[in-house]
């Protein structure tokens, strides 16, 4: 929905690093992978710091937690014994020397422990909690830019009729309501008013006591049980899809090449798809990526929402609980997983429109 | 106190066969583990393990008498703590349970801070059934910080139970830094799968994010007595467990439902447990930010200038009261451990009083609100934690009812794990924090607001002085909470505890809003039976004491 | 020549100029139904936010015999769980949110156009900087970072609050400018005006910034929106010190007191959920039909 | 004076040169005998003022949101040619007078979107007009102008020089342009960057002495179908254009000159010299076959 | 017996502000091999018009009146009613065409052998070799490589070699007829000068008819056998190019030749048409180009004047005053013909 951009000038403007990175630095997916490993650095940075400047510290919470859970067998004392037993790290080392370490072990792939549960490491909480997520923004997503392609490239051509009336309105609609609304008014409708769906048996990822495996039944299972998140990361971005494949097919239909082609004589339906499809895709290709970020954020409200196990929630009762590690781990995997997805688009893009990949610069 | 008294209740009366449906927040897999001793244990610190790792007893609250479990008896020999454990049982692997499991469930618990350690020296095994707890500083408080701890296996925990036992056994201490590897150790051990000497166990291939399922445990306690074949507990707090109950799923959840919920519960027709928590939220003033509440008349005003029962009435309804004595634990707790009642102050709502003793002491009242002397006005923040939905309500309530009266109070919510470090700070003027605590003995709730909020925070919470003088003269509460609990007899330690009542009811050192009571819905009509009426007195259990699973475990509860 | 004609270049491009550009403007967006509600809704929501507040006493009297009540004359949208009227929480609860979301928009753009502007048209090093950071930043997955971020800062005034927002969001707006005011400064007129030696502030702000002027307007309505969203997001996570009421607190209070499954209490908690989505809503058509109004090769037949 | 050459061969580069508007990589830039580039501040505005820029494409050369008063005004006031409307109002009305927009009142309050190419181009030609100027670049300003109304912004151009004593630059790839707006003047031929010949345009015309601008001369067809029809052409080598980041080393039009010699052409890289007849060219060839004393020449 | 044969055409743009009368009642004929050149200024409907002659019009066109009759082997047919398969063997087929931006008339994102085979296929060609062996052979026409040009991406060829690509292109299935929109105007001299020539050896080879639109009228003065002067979407005069040349009779053709300098020869008087096109919306009446003729009476407002015969029969004006300007070229006017005759 943005205005198109006008292309700037690559050439010649200031400081040309590739004085500095000579051949590597030129080819456009070395540049990409260097901003990735510099995004992820710099979120775990601000992260690390950020959370050294909160006040307070994790322990008060846990002595807290142990008296009210434990009804009164605990003294203040005893709570406080336990509570400093939890905690390996210690948060009063001058924080350039926690942060050394923390890069440190970092480098090592190893991400901590968590500190109320200090025998998991924070790497396998995520690792359990991470591919739900994936797996059910991914599905979401990419069914959602697939209609939403499909949608936008016909109510382009059909361009005023009611379709597409409906879709671009209706699109806009759906978009513009926050998704955490869009979940709400569907357990509000569809479960609790007109009971049209029996959310309380989605809860979870999958069925207690499935087995889990390659099997039709789990797997029809996992979407039963996700097809509530799924359903609203196929909602939301929907609209824009639609308005953005469409303005995208309408100036594609617009282009000479198009035209051209008709003159060749080319049947309708190898313009659409070769001709004015492929080139309104382009755009969006990249948006598809910057999406992923944005959807696995919003995905923390719907998780815990829908009751759902991902990686969102995991991080909102991590915040809740002042679960550091956890909370720099799933930021940290988080950003590593909007990262890939980028840097995925940035190569499929190169793949898709010649003129990145050899040119060069466009990417990114 | 009591030691005696055998299993009472129903006694399997009911079919046997059908399903249970609780609800619980449990942490799932990986960070959710199976080592009970420490902290995000599956259903670790909730009423579900008692059918797994239950304790050597349960106290049954209105008769101030403990319920055997796997002890079979128990009694105090001079400063020995005696108890007898019932034989026949086994562990789900075929182990038979004994003496060396309970010994090394308090060394291990002596890594995990059991406070049972305070106040013993060493445990004795003189033989399988029989366990011995030696005092070093006799306490009545002793008794159910032994009865009261899941037992866990030696056949898992022996080694490191050896290793305690030794460590502690040669002069060690938690504070060295070979206990603090020790501690460390026990926190990152984990068992690979859980384990039981109830009556159920865990299945653990049925742990979902949304609920897991118990099957019996044949040699397990009480596992001819109880009548359900599965227990099921379903995952999540209030806002998750709470359509599933007005499915039908659940058949009895014990989170703090709001009063919408609670309205639509009784709409579908389940009954509602109101049993006591013996704690709720109060106002804590800050000695320094605060000043003006030094003097004890303003706290006196305020705890007057609103509707306290209100207050609570909003989130809970009925399952909320403002207490009627005003002595820093539950009102349950007084008859029993206080000797005279008559000086308490209630403190009902009474805005002319509260306007009078503001007036008394020099404060006037304009038409936009209250001034002291100097011509400033009262305006403060009450600082509540938002996630306790519960508390939000009352907060602001409590805020526009005081801004009404004429104490500008604006509530600002930050969740709990904000709130709390800042409090215990002292970054505040007025704060919401917890009073009282599930335990029948008052010391603990007492220790709350003078200790917990006070002197023992980081920070130096809401700075109260402890030594504060009152009718009966000078206090110190420090030392008379020390006073309250020593010494095996209870009767004797009434004395104290009714000083700092007294002391407390005149000086306010926080104001106790509300005593929440719980609001558990039952719902007897889909798979559970044997509920007794609402009036039965096994509803007023308290401190974790749960009566549902009390009913699991002695067969009251049945299918339908 | 007559002093009419003199009138009018001058004054006329600072009276008749808007007035007419507004009449043109009105009379374009009238062409397009979503747009104009979009407008009307916008309007609407302003006026009830900081306008109606005026007009209508606050009402926020707990009133434990009327809780959740059902719409009736006395409460248009029923009660909530303290007995008060929603409407009239509605209707103060929408300054604060507004605010939060103009003031970060106002952040956000302003970071955008300045320093993407600055970038520019300094250009070297300093662009090649500012650029790579706002790669870096655009990458981010921002919402997680805003719950993080959130959660530590505890912004406790709404300014910090919308800064905190604001600081989140400029990145995407930045390198649009940039790339923008790239194109814009190798336009022959900016050319020409350098050539006749018109200044760097003509440059910037009678040449470059008023072509880019619609440009910024839709961009500052969608950073609204994005400010919106967020806002409401952490406040409906309990992320944020709540104090007042405003829709987001509202939103968290009846899902935490469980309005949801209350028969009656639909209206309570859809009134947020309603005026939130309704004021996105409106700024998106609005946007939209911004969009098609200022940019021609969309405008079409 | 003109300078043609064609696209992408630097005209442009080189007229915003002219202007002060790009820093050159190498060499000297001298107005009224000072290095441009050497002088400071008020100096360096004072020469950029002097040197007007008219660009080629009226559709972008005026700021869209600006009434044609504003855009003519504005360096009025800025260099305090004007102070107040009434003074300012005169002032456009004349400037437009001057490029013929006539009656002004009916253009001053006009954005560019209401007015037609030449009308745009004729206001540009009035801003730059606004500082006085003593040099006016003109790139291409009459390409993208209809072919009808081409001539009459040319004349306009040559008027102006003619009244005000203002030198102007006309850059054109249309040789038949430049040799009309050239007729008294000289003509510059450009090929990748450098200017290969520069001459008195008639002779030019006749006699081009460089090989590419001969091949350019026989290549531009003619709106006359007996002669352009008849022309002779000059075989070109190669009909591809090297490109700018990888030029041959030597004469850069070698690859394709016809007259090319290896050994010579391939390795130097020939001067711009004067030979006979008024004017300079850079080719060793036609040095060579037009001085008569080539060795001399080179010296 | 003409490949095409235009009759009273009409094209309306429909815009907001009202129908654009972009070509007006246009009629003219194309023989076989030869070319005819539509010469005029920007905005007078000469792409409108091309565009028309494929029915390939965009959106909101609408074709008022007229027929386009094309005619092969003996057969007539009426482009304008053909069905949609039909249509597209036309295109192409029968008449290709290079646009006036054909510089991005490929697709970026696919190689130009995909396109050349798009092209085949379109046409019922499915034989991958002997597509492959046909474009080697027509890209050699062109004087390109085809080992280099075809595996290309768009993006990676220059202008003139995208420009001879098209060419190419359109050559492929031997079409009796190419229209051509301004091939030339972006590229540079010595570029455009090769394509001319190019143009003028296939045509010389192959035999096909060719359209070919400019505003310059150098280019139509070196290809064109028939020329069209077109002003404000109507055809103003029709004639053989020497005609048009020497002895133009349509006031605004013989603006048009003196606003043109010349590169050899003497200068000769040079002059621009003053004025501008009328709104094509708002059509003043009578005679479009009144306003701006220097010669035009009265009566030029009264009428629309329709094509008139003069001279030859091969020559028509729209001109009521065309004797007028016949004297005046006569007299007056030195053309630059008179002066090479003098
Ligand atoms: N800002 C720039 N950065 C890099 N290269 C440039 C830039 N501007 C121009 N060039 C290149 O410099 C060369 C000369 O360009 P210039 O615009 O001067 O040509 P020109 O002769 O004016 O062409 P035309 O006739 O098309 O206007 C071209 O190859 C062009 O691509
Ligand atoms: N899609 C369109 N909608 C409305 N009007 C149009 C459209 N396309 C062209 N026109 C108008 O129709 C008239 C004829 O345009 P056309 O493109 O045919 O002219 P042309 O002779 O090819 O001009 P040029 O020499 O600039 O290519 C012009 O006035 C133009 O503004
Ligand atoms: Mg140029
Ligand atoms: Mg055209």
């Amino acid at each position: 929905m943005t205005a198109v951009p006008v292309a700037t000038k690559p050439v010649g403007v200031g400081w040309d690093p590739r004085r500095y990175f000579g051949g590597f630095w030129r080819h456009p997916f070395a540049r990409a992978v260097l901003k990735a490993v510099l995004t992820v650095w710099v979120t775990t940075t601000l992260t690390f710091f950020l959370i050294r400047l909160m006040p307070g510290n994790p322990v008060e919470l846990k002595i807290d937690e142990l008296i009210q859970t434990a009804n009164g067998a605990l003294t203040y004392d005893d709570a406080k014994a336990i509570a400093s037993g939890l905690f390996a790290i210690d948060l009063n080392a001058p924080l350039h020397e926690q942060y050394l370490s923390f890069i440190g072990s970092l480098l090592r792939l190893d991400l901590g422990r968590s500190f109320l549960s200090s025998g998991t490491t924070v790497t396998s909480i995520i690792l359990a909690v991470l591919p739900w997520t994936l797996f059910s923004v991914g599905t979401g997503l990419l069914l959602s830019f697939v209609a939403g392609i499909f949608l936008g490239l016909l109510a382009a051509y059909r361009r005023n009729s009611l379709l597409d009336r409906i879709a671009s309105t209706g699109g806009s609609l759906v978009s513009s309501i926050p998704n955490y609304n869009l979940a709400l008014l569907i357990i509000l409708f569809a479960g609790v008013q007109w009971h049209l769906i029996n959310f309380t048996s989605m809860r979870g990822a999958y069925t207690s006591g499935l087995e889990p495996g390659f099997t039709p039944a789990f797997i029809a299972d996992i979407f039963y049980h996700a097809a509530l998140p799924i359903t609203i990361y196929f909602l939301t971005p929907l609209g824009h899809w639609i308005l953005s494949m469409r303005s995208a097919t309408l100036s594609a239909l617009e282009e000479d090449y198009v035209t051209a082609a008709r003159a060749r004589g080319l049947s309708d339906g190898r313009i659409r798809t070769a001709y004015v499809g492929r080139n309104a895709v382009l755009p969006l290709v990249t948006q598809l990526a910057i999406s992923v970020g944005f959807i696995v954020g919003g995905a923390a409200v719907i998780e815990q929402l829908f009751a759902y196990q991902g990686v969102g929630k995991r991080l909102l009762d991590s915040v809740t609980q002042r679960d550091y590690p956890v909370i720099q781990g799933v930021v940290l995997l988080t950003t590593i997983s909007v990262v890939v997805a980028n840097l995925a688009a940035d190569l499929l893009y190169s793949k898709l429109d010649p003129r990145i990949g050899r040119a060069g610069g466009a990417a990114g | 106190a009591p030691t005696t008294g055998g299993p009472t209740g129903g006694g399997g009366g009911g079919a046997k066969g059908g399903e249970f449906h609780g609800g619980w927040p449990y942490v799932l897999a990986p960070q959710g583990h199976w080592n009970f001793f420490a902290t995000n244990a599956i259903l670790g610190g909730g009423i579900y393990t008692d059918l797994f790792i239950p304790s050597l007893a349960v106290y049954r609250w209105v008769d101030a008498k403990w319920d055997f479990w796997l002890a079979q008896s128990a009694q105090q020999n001079g400063d020995t703590y005696e108890v007898k454990l019932r034989s026949g049982i086994k562990w789900d692997d075929g182990t038979p349970f004994t003496s060396k499991d309970v010994a090394t469930t308090y060394w291990v618990g002596r890594l995990a801070s059991y406070g049972i350690w305070n106040f013993i020296d060493k445990i004795t095994t003189p033989d399988d059934q029989t366990v011995q707890f030696h005092y070093s500083k006799p306490t009545s408080l002793g008794e159910r910080l032994i009865l009261r701890n899941g037992i866990k296996p030696d056949k898992i925990f022996g080694a490191l139970g050896k290793k305690a036992q030794d460590f502690y056994t040669g002069g060690g201490t938690n504070s060295s830094d070979a206990g603090k590897a020790l501690v460390a150790e026990m926190n990152a051990f984990r068992p690979d799968k859980p384990y039981s000497v109830g009556p159920y166990k865990v299945d653990p291939a049925s742990v979902t994010a949304a609920q897991l399922t118990m099957v019996r445990n044949t040699g397990g306690l009480f596992a001819d007595k109880v009548n359900y074949d599965k227990v099921v507990v379903y995952q999540g707090e209030t806002a998750e467990i709470t359509p599933l109950v007005l499915n039908g799923d659940v058949d009895y959840a014990t989170h703090g439902f709001p009063l919408a919920t609670d309205k639509a519960f009784q709409d579908k027709g389940y009954k509602i447990v109101r049993g006591p928590i013996f704690t709720g939220p109060a106002l804590y003033f800050h000695w320094e930010n605060a000043p003006e509440f030094q003097d004890k008349r303003l706290r006196q005003a305020v705890a007057m200038a609103f509707n306290r029962d209100e207050a609570g009435k909003i989130f809970y309804g009925s399952s909320a009261r403002a207490p009627q004595y005003m002595v820093g634990f539950a009102d349950s707790l007084v008859k029993n451990w206080t000797t005279d009642q008559s000086k308490f102050n209630s403190y009902a709502f009474d805005a002319a009083k509260a306007d009078q003793l503001m007036k008394d002491a020099g404060y006037a009242k304009g038409s936009d609100g209250i001034y002291a002397k100097g011509g400033k006005a009262l305006a403060y923040e009450l600082y509540f934690p938002s996630d306790f939905q519960d508390w939000a309500a009352a907060a602001t309530y409590t805020a526009d009812a005081l801004t009404k009266f004429g104490i500008k109070v604006t509530a600002r919510g930050a969740i709990r794990s904000t709130q709390l470090p800042d409090t215990n700070a002292g970054k505040f003027t007025i704060a919401m924090n917890p009073w009282g605590t599930g335990n029948p003995h008052p010391q603990p709730s007492l220790v709350r607001p003078f200790r917990e909020f006070s002197k023992d925070a980081p920070g130096g919470g809401m700075k109260y002085p402890l030594t504060q003088t009152y009718s009966g003269g000078s206090i110190n509460f420090d030392t008379v909470l020390d006073d309250a609990i020593t010494g095996f007899d209870t009767a004797k330690q009434k004395d104290p505890i009714q000083k700092i009542a007294q002391a407390f009811n005149e000086l306010l050192p926080c104001i106790p809003i509300y005593e929440r009571l719980n609001n558990n819905p039952i719902n007897d009509k889909a798979r559970t039976a044997g509920w007794p009426g609402l009036d039965d007195k096994i509803y007023q259990q308290g401190g974790g004491d749960n009566f549902a699973i009390v009913m699991i475990m002695d067969g009251t509860l049945h299918k339908i | 020549m007559s002093t009419a004609i003199l009138a009018r270049p001058t004054l006329g491009q600072r009276v008749a100029g808007p007035m007419v550009a507004t009449f043109e403007f009105l009379r374009l967006l009238a062409t397009r139904p979503i747009g104009l509600a979009g407008f009307v809704g916008i309007v609407f929501f302003i006026f009830l936010a900081f306008v109606a507040p005026l007009f209508v006493p606050l009402r926020n009297d707990p009133s434990l015999v009327d809780i959740y009540q059902a719409p009736s004359a006395a409460h248009p949208l029923g009660t909530d769980f303290q007995g008060r009227d929603v409407l009239n929480q509605i209707v103060y609860g929408g300054r604060d949110i507004l605010t939060v979301a103009i003031l970060a928009a106002l952040v956000s753009t302003f970071i955008a156009i300045s320093i993407g502007s600055v970038a520019a048209t300094v250009g070297g090093r300093l662009d090649t900087a500012i650029l790579a950071i706002t790669d870096v930043t655009l990458t981010l997955p921002k919402l997680i970072l805003l719950i993080a971020v959130a959660a530590i800062l505890r912004p406790t005034s709404f300014v910090f609050l919308a800064v905190i927002l604001g600081l989140l969001q400029w990145s995407s707006l930045l390198r649009q400018v940039r790339s923008q005011v790239l194109s814009l400064k190798e336009r022959d007129y900016v050319e020409a005006a350098r050539s006749l030696d018109l200044g760097l502030f003509h440059i910037v702000f009678r040449e470059i910034l008023p072509t880019m002027r619609s440009y910024i307007v839709i961009h500052f309505i969608l950073a609204m929106t994005e400010a919106m969203y967020a806002q409401v997001f952490i406040i409906f996570l309990g992320l944020v010190p709540v104090s007042g009421s405003n829709w987001g607190i509202m939103l968290y209070f009846a899902q935490g007191q469980g309005a949801l499954f209350y028969k009656d209490s639909i209206w309570y908690i859809l009134s947020p959920i309603l005026a939130v989505s309704l004021v996105q809503l409106s700024l998106v058509s609005f946007a939209g039909a911004l969009e098609d109004i200022f940019n021609p090769r969309l405008r079409g037949a | 004076m003109c300078l043609v050459g064609e696209s992408g061969c630097g005209k442009t580069t080189t007229g915003r040169l002219l202007a002060g508007l790009i820093r050159p990589t190498s060499g000297r830039l001298l107005y009224e005998g000072k290095d441009v580039w050497q002088t400071k501040g008020a100096d360096l505005a004072r020469f950029r003022r002097a040197v007007q820029l008219v660009h080629q494409d009226p559709y972008a050369s005026l700021n869209p949101t600006r009434t044609v008063f504003q855009t003519l005004s504005a360096p009025l006031y800025r260099h305090k040619k004007a102070r107040g409307g009434r003074q300012a109002l005169a002032a456009v009305s004349e400037l437009l007078e001057r490029v013929d927009l006539t009656p002004p009142d009916n253009f001053v309050s006009k954005y560019p979107h209401q007015l037609s190419g030449g009308q745009r181009q004729r206001v540009s030609i009035a801003r730059a007009l606004t500082v006085d100027p003593k040099v006016i670049v003109a790139d291409e300003a009459v390409s993208m102008v209809d072919v009808s109304i081409r001539i009459s912004l040319l004349n306009l151009l040559l008027a102006l020089g003619r009244e005000f004593g203002v030198t102007i630059v006309l850059i054109t790839h249309d040789l038949a342009v430049a040799r009309y707006f050239a007729r008294h003047g000289r003509i510059g031929v450009m090929y990748l960057g450098r200017v290969v010949e520069l001459a008195e345009t008639e002779s030019l015309v006749s006699d081009p002495a460089h090989p590419y601008s001969a091949a350019l001369i026989a290549a531009i067809p003619e709106a006359d179908p007996e002669i352009t029809r008849g022309k002779k052409r000059v075989e070109l080598r190669s009909a591809e254009i090297p490109s700018l980041l990888d030029l041959p080393p030597g004469c850069t039009f070698h690859p394709r000159c016809p007259l090319s010699e290896a050994g010579l052409c391939d390795v130097k890289i020939p001067e711009l010299l004067a030979i006979p007849g008024h004017r300079e060219v850079a080719c060793h060839v036609a040095v060579r076959e037009r001085t008569a004393e080539p060795a001399a020449a080179t010296a | 017996m003409p490949v095409l044969s235009v009759r009273g055409l009409s094209i309306d743009y429909l815009t907001r502000r009202g129908a654009v009368h972009a070509v007006r009642d246009v009629s003219f004929e194309l023989e076989k091999s030869e070319t005819l050149a539509i010469i005029g200024e920007s905005g007078s409907g000469k792409t409108t018009l091309a565009v028309g002659l494929i029915r390939l019009s965009p959106r909101g066109t609408r074709v008022a009146t007229g027929e386009i009759l094309y005619t092969k082997d003996g057969m007539t047919s009426d482009i304008r009613k053909l069905d949609d398969d039909d249509l597209r063997e036309y295109r192409w087929a029968e008449c290709a065409m290079v646009f006036q931006a054909a510089l991005n008339s490929f697709n970026p994102v696919i190689t130009i052998w995909e396109q050349f085979l798009d092209t085949a296929r379109a046409h019922g060609i499915k034989d991958k070799h002997r597509v492959r062996e046909r474009s080697a052979e027509l890209l050699d026409l062109v004087h390109l490589d085809a080992r280099r040009v075809l595996p290309a991406f768009p993006h990676e060829l220059s202008g003139g070699m995208k420009q001879r690509v098209l060419i190419a292109l359109a050559l492929m299935l031997e079409p009796q007829m190419l229209i051509l929109d301004e091939p030339t105007t972006a590229l540079d001299i010595l570029t455009q000068r090769s394509i001319i020539d190019l143009l003028r050896q296939l045509r010389q080879r192959l035999g096909f008819s060719m359209i070919f639109i400019s505003h310059d009228l150098s280019i139509a003065a070196e290809l064109a056998d028939r020329m069209i002067t077109m002003y404000a979407g109507r055809v103003v005069e029709r004639a053989r190019v020497e005609d048009m040349f020497y002895r133009p009779r349509h006031p605004y053709s013989l603006g048009l030749l003196r606003a043109v300098p010349r590169v050899s020869g003497a200068l000769g008087s040079v002059a621009s048409i003053p004025g501008s096109p009328p709104d094509l919306i708002r059509l003043p009446k009578g005679c479009s180009y009144a306003p701006r003729c220097p010669y035009a009476i009265d009566a030029c407002r009264e009428a629309e004047p329709p094509l008139l015969k003069v001279d030859t029969p091969e020559h028509e004006a729209a001109c009521i005053r065309w004797q007028h300007v016949a004297e005046v070229i006569g007299s007056k006017a030195p053309l630059p013909v008179a002066e090479k005759l003098a």
